[in-house]
């Protein structure tokens, strides 16, 4: 009784709980870290899982209320303060951060455990940063802080990437440089914005703008805006960093970060597309759709023709993320209410696409220590449930039916039809086709092939050299060695069964998709485009 | 001609960061931005953002400075450009 | 020759923190050498600072401070006139972003410590030669 | 490379310095900027928070939200250095001695090191004799520069200056200390494990007020409901508000630089360095 | 003609019952109750399908939405007589296929046993699945499913050959599919905004000639599992495959829910007054007959025994297609007839194939030389297999072809006649040299072990079942008439 008493208090709360637990919980893991190995991670889990709780919460209230959530914090109102909104999209974008972030961690307890050893603390404190800063640039409703919480997810985002293979800290380092671009980019279009209204606040200044369309401040601040995001969510001509520092990062940074940044970044300029700017002024007054569809072709056919070059299965993993961005941005420029959804819808879906791909990838490397596709020969005889989730993922990134990729993909392609842009429709089904290549190829190899012994004497890699005496001491006891031919030797528990919850996930989100876009889609999307 | 002395100031900053980028010894190009921030913190006294040019003196001038010379102390000064 | 210098006077900020980011932009584009890259990265980033600080300024205005706010004077305090001070909204704004600039700073320090401990060069080019080999 | 950079740079200063002039006049007391937000915060922040500085008063409880993860973002960055560079210690191949009555500076091999001695003293390897008036002048002033520090934290409501710089300054001093004497000695006065505590509780008085805000009363970091703990009125309550989370700014700020600065001027290894 | 709906879950159940039964499958220790896991979900299966079918023959539609995975679009199940026609058939077949499964898999003592009676679970769900759907989507997503759960079974042998025609088979049937097939179902999606199957189409008065030509192409070829030229040639790849998977995927499953897809698209999307405004039904006709010829050459080159057969069955894939093309009412009737008669037929000659691969190790025609004498029943159950497929009475082929036969005469294109007696020409041609081999050559000693004897029981009694049903299709082809007749009725309306 007590205890709901005390939820219900808290309940006009939840979107300050929600943002402020992972940060409590990062300082107290960064602090206790300094004592014990194991309380980071048991704090870490605690925090993500309550933000998960939150943000469920919040979007059961959300959609069965239909109101705007507006939390105003240190009490001040909306154009003097900052406030939090907490709408449908943010709600439903929320859900995916907080149970991505929550799933990928308590699955890789063991990763983390091994390749950061002795740094716990803050490896644990800078995860739980990361997903604040997320959560906090879905939530704001606030143009600066957006920028502040921005930069909270890409600094913490170096760190975790930063740490990995010999080449990470060059690629991350590249990575910084453009995202320091991007993110400058974007507080210069703020700048662009307060100077011409006067305000910070997104709906103050979105109630401004009508009456300023032909400003070119404005103008001028949609393109840099929108400059700064293309450059962080990766499309073609900006996507260098994005492979390189995913790919040579370490699996529980990829899981976390791969998944989400670009998504959110994609949900960014969903927000200010339909939100700062009027749709109105997006689509119909400044007439980019046409480019920005073609750009999303261009980096679709890109990503995909890119991942087929790949031998690396992280490499190829980054370059279909690329494409994906391509769904989105392109997805979203046709500027109907079909392709937007499936735009929309897209970014729940590749969230949880990816997250198993990448926690799948974090499987393989604990079970044979390698990055490389040839060493998933003979795992479906070796690890069934595994392979059996993976297979779930790679056939919902193709698109096949009842996965969640096929429905996503569907809307797009309808969109497309609707929008007559039959070169997007095209890309989307080359991108399918070269998906089931790029899988099939993988499957292949892990149905047909016979089971190869691994050494791990010299390949795990991770380990940055500077701790590599340290590893050394602890390989035979952390990696299991896999040498019984034949027999089924699964991950352990605690790995498995996330990662199989968010495949069967895949198949759900599948299914339900229609109640996803009739509940809190069709919500988002204002009236004005059909 | 009564030349407004922000922008004599301004004139010295774009000269000061030129510097720093062109200099061919990253010890100096250091030192430079130090100057560099030293500048704007003129610039933003004149300019009335007290509170600015405050953080900008001990941040931008002072700790960054430092942590670039410790940077560099580790790494080298020697470049090719 | 006052009315070019006034003409100068009213949009020179703009046309420096323009010139400002083109050369931290330049430098993080072309240059060669990884610090130069974070030097120009500091550049850049001051720009933006300047381009606010240069929204918030006002001729005749004074720092953001309310004269006579401090409570010690007997004096009935005058409420504060918009128009006498400096709009102190950019300078928040910008005292958060140094601080981000510093923030980024010690992190692509950092990294670039530790691309010279992996490859023994700053130099990009030379890198990637190491890379390749 | 370099030709696409610059035509990359002259497309975007061509663009931008085309767009400039459709801005207000530099110091223009009319521009958007000026009468939309500004005006209310310049005309009430007395009356709301009784802090006369409006800058301060708006980093800490208008926008005091923006602050707290600005907070956060300097503890990111000693976090993201200590997880990029901190390393364990390790063997020592060699180690340099100074003995101090003759001035001859020895190598030892291995641990065959004097541990604890009167007459040896551990100096770097690229170690350089001090020079006694900077030495002299540093330690001198290393504690007017903590004083001026302090100041600065506490009078921050009523002139320029803040938790930010105050603490800024404050780990400015042990920096000093570091430079001018080494960075062992700093160390030893305020180590890594003060400095990552001190990091951490810094955002936790900050995050802490406000959680404790939203605890008592409503809004997280909604000062107004500290008064009945602080003894005050809700307007005096904001402005000791403010004072509070300066404080964590500047524990934050200070522990932050010096960790910072240990890990990058040591290469992580924080055993010798500038 | 207003049809009586009733709502009821049956048809989820029918769906579900065998992928309830993967996890029995999956945990079972021993054999024996892994495949009583099959034998029980294949009985239950039948039976839930058998009850819905008085409903269905009173002219009454069972149906149930499962999700709305689109605002105006779900995942909804709707039996009705043609439907029910191809349940009924699969998930009899299903049964003795699994008596026969474990009489193969357990003589040739195969590797992975469990994989491959979970993914035969799984094949046969989707199959029901597709012929309970009530709308494309529905259709497609079944379509894939089946596609994916077949492919382990296809390459079950995971050696190089193994691997090169999965690859094969999966490149034309999900390349078709992703390629073409859903492309048109998009643009069908696009232009009629709606995706369920109406009896008489839903694309009339929404599309112009070009259109409609272009999309009823992108199906013909898109369902590739139809086996219409040029996209057939997974089908003889695939035969890789154990006996009992070719015999009843490649000969009954997956083939017929590729005929079972396009006669449903032409009849329940594009509609026949479609086909027939804009002529694609003779395109159609032109392309199935062209398919039927060519295979029925190719099949009498063949030596192995299961390529010919499987260029048989390309051939007799395109008589269903023809019949339906047609577009008067036999020929429909003929057609979706032909799906059950070609099915007991086919799978009878798969069955012996098997048998005489389990009992002798030979694969080629050649080599079969006086094989009947050693194995009586089985080239008995051949004889009439074949004889079933060629359209002979008294076997239940002759039934189908008959009204084949009467449905080009009805139409008027007296060319399709004679391509339906030539290809009988031909398959009696191809067919012939098996028995001349069996029955009237010597046995060559040098070939057979000493003791060669029949299969196992648990293989032959299935296919002496099989055969003992086509004889008794020809005399009782009561059920599948009735429906063919009842579904023809509903779609060319009177």
């Amino acid at each position: 009784m007590t205890f709901f008493t005390t939820i219900f208090t808290f309940l006009p709360d939840l979107p300050a709980i929600i943002i402020i637990t992972p940060l409590l919980a990062s300082l107290l893991a960064a602090a206790s870290g300094l004592f014990n190995r194991k309380t980071p991670f048991l704090i870490a889990a605690a925090a993500l899982f309550i933000s998960f709780i939150s943000s469920i919460i919040l979007i059961m209230q959300v959609v069965e209320t239909g109101i705007v959530i507006e939390y105003r914090m240190a009490g001040w109102a909306a154009p003097m303060g900052i406030v939090y909104i907490i709408d449908h999209l943010s709600a439903l974008i929320l859900l995916v951060i907080t149970s991505a972030a929550f799933l990928n961690f308590i699955s890789n307890r063991k990763n983390i455990e091994t390749e950061f050893r002795n740094k716990e603390g803050a490896f644990n404190s800078l995860y739980l940063l990361f997903t604040s800063g997320l959560i906090g640039m879905t939530a704001t409703g606030d143009a600066f802080n957006l920028y502040v919480l921005m930069e909270i997810a890409s600094l913490s985002g170096y760190a975790l990437i930063g740490l990995g293979s010999n080449r990470s800290p060059l690629a991350t380092l590249n990575y910084l440089f453009l995202g320091t671009i991007g993110a400058t980019f974007y507080l210069l279009g703020v700048g662009y914005l307060y100077i011409a209204t006067g305000s910070l606040n997104i709906a103050d200044i979105a109630s401004i703008i009508p009456t300023m369309m032909n400003s070119s401040i404005i103008l001028f601040a949609f393109i840099i805006c929108m400059a700064g995001l293309l450059i962080k969510m990766a499309i073609f001509p900006l996507h260098g960093w994005l492979p390189n520092a995913y790919s040579d990062c370490s699996n529980v940074s990829a899981g976390l970060i791969a998944p989400l940044t670009t998504k959110v970044t994609i949900y960014i300029m969903i927000r200010i597309c339909l939100t700062l700017f009027s749709p109105e002024y997006t689509f119909n007054y400044l007439k980019i759709s046409e480019f920005m569809v073609w750009l999303a072709i261009i980096t679709i056919f890109f990503g995909s023709l890119s991942a087929l070059a790949q031998k690396d299965y992280k490499r190829m993993l980054c370059y279909i993320i690329i494409a994906e961005v391509g769904y989105m941005v392109g997805g979203f420029f046709l500027g109907n209410r079909i392709g937007i959804s499936g735009a929309i819808l897209h970014i729940v879906n590749d969230a949880a696409m990816t997250l198993a791909l990448f926690m799948a990838a974090g499987i393989f490397l604990w079970k044979t220590g390698e990055d490389s596709r040839d060493s998933l020969k003979g795992m479906f005889g070796k690890m069934p449930f595994t392979m059996a989730g993976f297979t779930l993922a790679a056939l919902s990134v193709v698109g096949v039916p009842p996965t969640c990729g096929f429905f996503s993909k569907w809307y797009l392609i309808s969109g497309g039809i609707a929008a007559g842009q039959y070169m997007f429709v095209a890309a989307l089904i080359f991108s399918s086709l070269v998906n089931a290549v790029l899988f099939f190829r993988i499957l292949e190899i892990a149905h047909f092939e016979p089971f190869k012994e691994h050494n791990h004497d010299h390949v795990y890699h991770h380990s940055h050299n500077t701790l590599l005496h340290h590893h050394q001491d602890h390989h035979d006891e952390h990696y299991e060695t896999t040498k019984h031919n034949g027999v089924v030797k699964e991950a352990p528990l605690e790995m498995l069964i996330p990662f199989i919850a968010v495949s069967i996930m895949l198949v759900i989100l599948g299914l339900y998709s229609g109640t996803i876009v009739a509940n809190i889609i069709d919500f988002v999307i204002p009236a004005a485009i059909i | 001609m009564i030349i407004p002395i922000d922008l004599i100031i301004l004139v010295l900053i774009i000269i000061s960061a030129i510097a720093a980028i062109t200099v061919s010894d990253l010890l100096s190009s250091a030192i430079i931005l130090g100057a560099y921030s030293f500048f704007l913190c003129l610039l933003w006294t004149v300019m009335g953002a007290v509170d600015v040019a405050f953080t900008e003196a001990t941040v931008g001038a002072g700790v960054s400075t430092v942590f670039c010379v410790a940077a560099i102390f580790h790494t080298t000064r020697r470049t090719k450009d | 020759m006052e009315q070019i210098l006034s003409f100068i006077a009213a949009k020179a900020n703009y046309w420096a923190y323009v010139i400002l980011l083109m050369v931290g932009l330049y430098a993080m584009i072309v240059k060669n050498n990884l610090v130069k890259k974070i030097v120009g990265m500091v550049i850049f980033q001051t720009a933006v600072i300047l381009f606010y600080v240069s929204i918030g300024y006002k001729t005749g205005g004074t720092i953001p401070i309310i004269i006579y706010g401090d409570g010690h004077n007997s004096i009935i305090e005058p409420a504060a006139k918009a128009v006498d001070y400096i709009n102190p909204l950019p300078h928040v704004l910008m005292l958060t972003a140094i601080v981000v600039g510093v923030a980024t700073l010690g992190v692509a320090l950092a990294l670039a410590i530790k691309v010279y401990q992996e490859y023994g060069t700053l130099e990009e080019d030379e890198i990637n030669k190491k890379i390749r080999a | 490379m370099k030709t696409l950079g610059q035509i990359t740079v002259l497309f975007c200063g061509g663009l931008l310095l085309f767009f400039t002039s459709d801005f207000p006049d530099f110091g223009d007391a009319n521009s958007p900027a000026s009468l939309h937000l500004s005006p209310y915060f310049i005309e009430n922040t007395l009356k709301d928070t009784a802090v006369p500085n409006v800058v301060t008063a708006i980093l800490a409880d208008y926008r005091g939200y923006d602050t707290m993860f600005e907070t956060t973002v300097i503890l990111t960055a000693g976090l993201a250095c200590f997880l990029l560079l901190r390393i364990p210690k390790r063997e020592v191949k060699s180690r340099y001695y100074l003995h101090e009555p003759t001035g001859v500076t020895l190598r030892f091999e291995g641990d065959k090191y004097p541990q604890k001695s009167d007459v040896f003293k551990r100096i770097d390897s690229n170690w350089v004799p001090y020079d006694l008036i900077i030495n002299f002048t540093c330690r001198l002033l290393i504690h007017f520069i903590q004083i001026f520090a302090l100041y600065v934290v506490a009078h921050g409501h009523y002139s320029p200056g803040g938790g930010f710089q105050g603490g800024v300054v404050l780990g400015a001093s042990v920096i000093l200390f570091a430079i001018s004497g080494n960075l062992r000695a700093a160390i030893k006065r305020f180590g890594e494990k003060t400095a990552a505590l001190f990091s951490a509780a810094g955002v936790f008085i900050y995050a802490g007020t406000g959680a404790l805000c939203m605890m008592i009363g409503e809004h997280f970091l909604n000062y107004n409901f500290l008064s009945p703990l602080l003894g005050t009125d809700r307007i005096m309550a904001r402005s000791h508000g403010i004072f509070i989370v300066e404080i964590g700014v500047a524990v934050t700020v200070m522990a932050v630089m010096i960790w910072i600065y240990y890990n990058l001027s040591s290469a992580g290894k924080q055993d010798e360095g500038l | 003609m207003l049809m009586e709906t009733v709502f009821s879950i049956k048809p989820v159940f029918a769906v579900l019952i065998s992928l309830l039964a993967i996890p029995g499958i999956i945990s079972s220790r021993t054999q024996n109750i892994r495949e009583t896991w099959t034998l029980v979900a294949a009985g239950i299966k039948l039976l839930i399908i058998l009850s819905m079918l008085p409903l269905i023959l009173d002219g009454k539609v069972v149906s149930f939405t499962l999700f709305q995975v689109f605002p105006d679009i779900g995942i909804s199940f709707r039996v009705d007589a043609f439907g029910m026609l191809f349940a009924l058939v699969a998930s009899s077949l299903w049964i003795v296929t699994s008596i026969y499964s474990i009489g193969y898999m357990r003589s040739l003592d195969e590797h992975s046993q469990t994989r491959y009676f979970s993914f035969f679970a799984a094949a046969i769900s989707a199959t029901i699945g597709v012929a309970f759907s009530a709308n494309l989507l529905t259709l497609y997503i079944f379509y894939e499913i089946l596609s994916l759960a077949t492919f382990p079974l296809v390459t079950h042998h995971q050696d190089k050959e193994a691997r090169s025609s999965g690859r094969k088979y999966l490149f034309y049937i999900l390349g078709g599919s992703i390629g073409f097939a859903l492309p048109a179902m998009m643009i069908t999606y696009h232009f009629t905004g709606t995706l369920d199957f109406a009896p008489h189409g839903v694309m009339a008065g929404h599309i112009n000639s070009g259109l409609a030509l272009m999309i009823s192409m992108m199906f013909l070829f898109g369902f590739a599992k139809v086996g219409i030229m040029p996209m057939h040639s997974w089908l003889p790849a695939a035969m890789v495959a154990p006996t009992p998977v070719s015999a009843l995927l490649h000969a009954v499953a997956v083939v017929k829910v590729g005929a079972f897809s396009v006669v449903r698209v032409f009849t329940g999307i594009i509609g026949t007054s479609v086909l027939a405004d804009f002529n694609i039904s003779t395109i159609v006709c032109v392309i199935a007959s062209f398919t039927i010829i060519i295979a029925s050459l190719i099949a009498l080159s063949q030596d192995e025994l299961k390529r010919r057969l499987a260029f048989s069955t390309i051939g007799q894939l395109s008589y269903i297609v023809l019949g339906v093309a047609l577009l008067s009412k036999s020929g429909m009737t003929g057609g979706m007839l032909h799906i059950a008669m070609h099915a007991f037929g086919k799978i009878t000659l798969f069955f012996c194939a098997g048998a005489i691969f389990c009992a002798t190790g030979v694969k080629y025609i050649s080599q079969m030389k006086g094989i009947g004498r050693r194995m009586p029943i089985t080239m008995t159950a051949f004889l009439i297999g074949s004889l079933s497929v060629v359209g002979f009475p008294p076997c239940g082929g002759f039934i189908s072809k008959w009204y084949l036969v009467l449905g080009t005469i009805e139409s008027g294109n007296l060319i399709f006649l004679f391509v339906l007696l030539g290809s009988s020409f031909l398959n009696a041609a191809y067919f012939f040299p098996v028995f001349y081999n069996a029955f009237f050559c010597s046995e060559d000693q040098m070939l057979f072990e000493d003791k060669v004897e029949e299969a196992p029981l648990w293989c032959v009694v299935p296919l002496v079942i099989t055969a003992s049903i086509s004889i008794l299709l020809f005399f009782y082809p009561q059920p599948f008439l009735k429906l063919a007749s009842l579904a023809v009725s509903t779609i060319m309306g009177g």
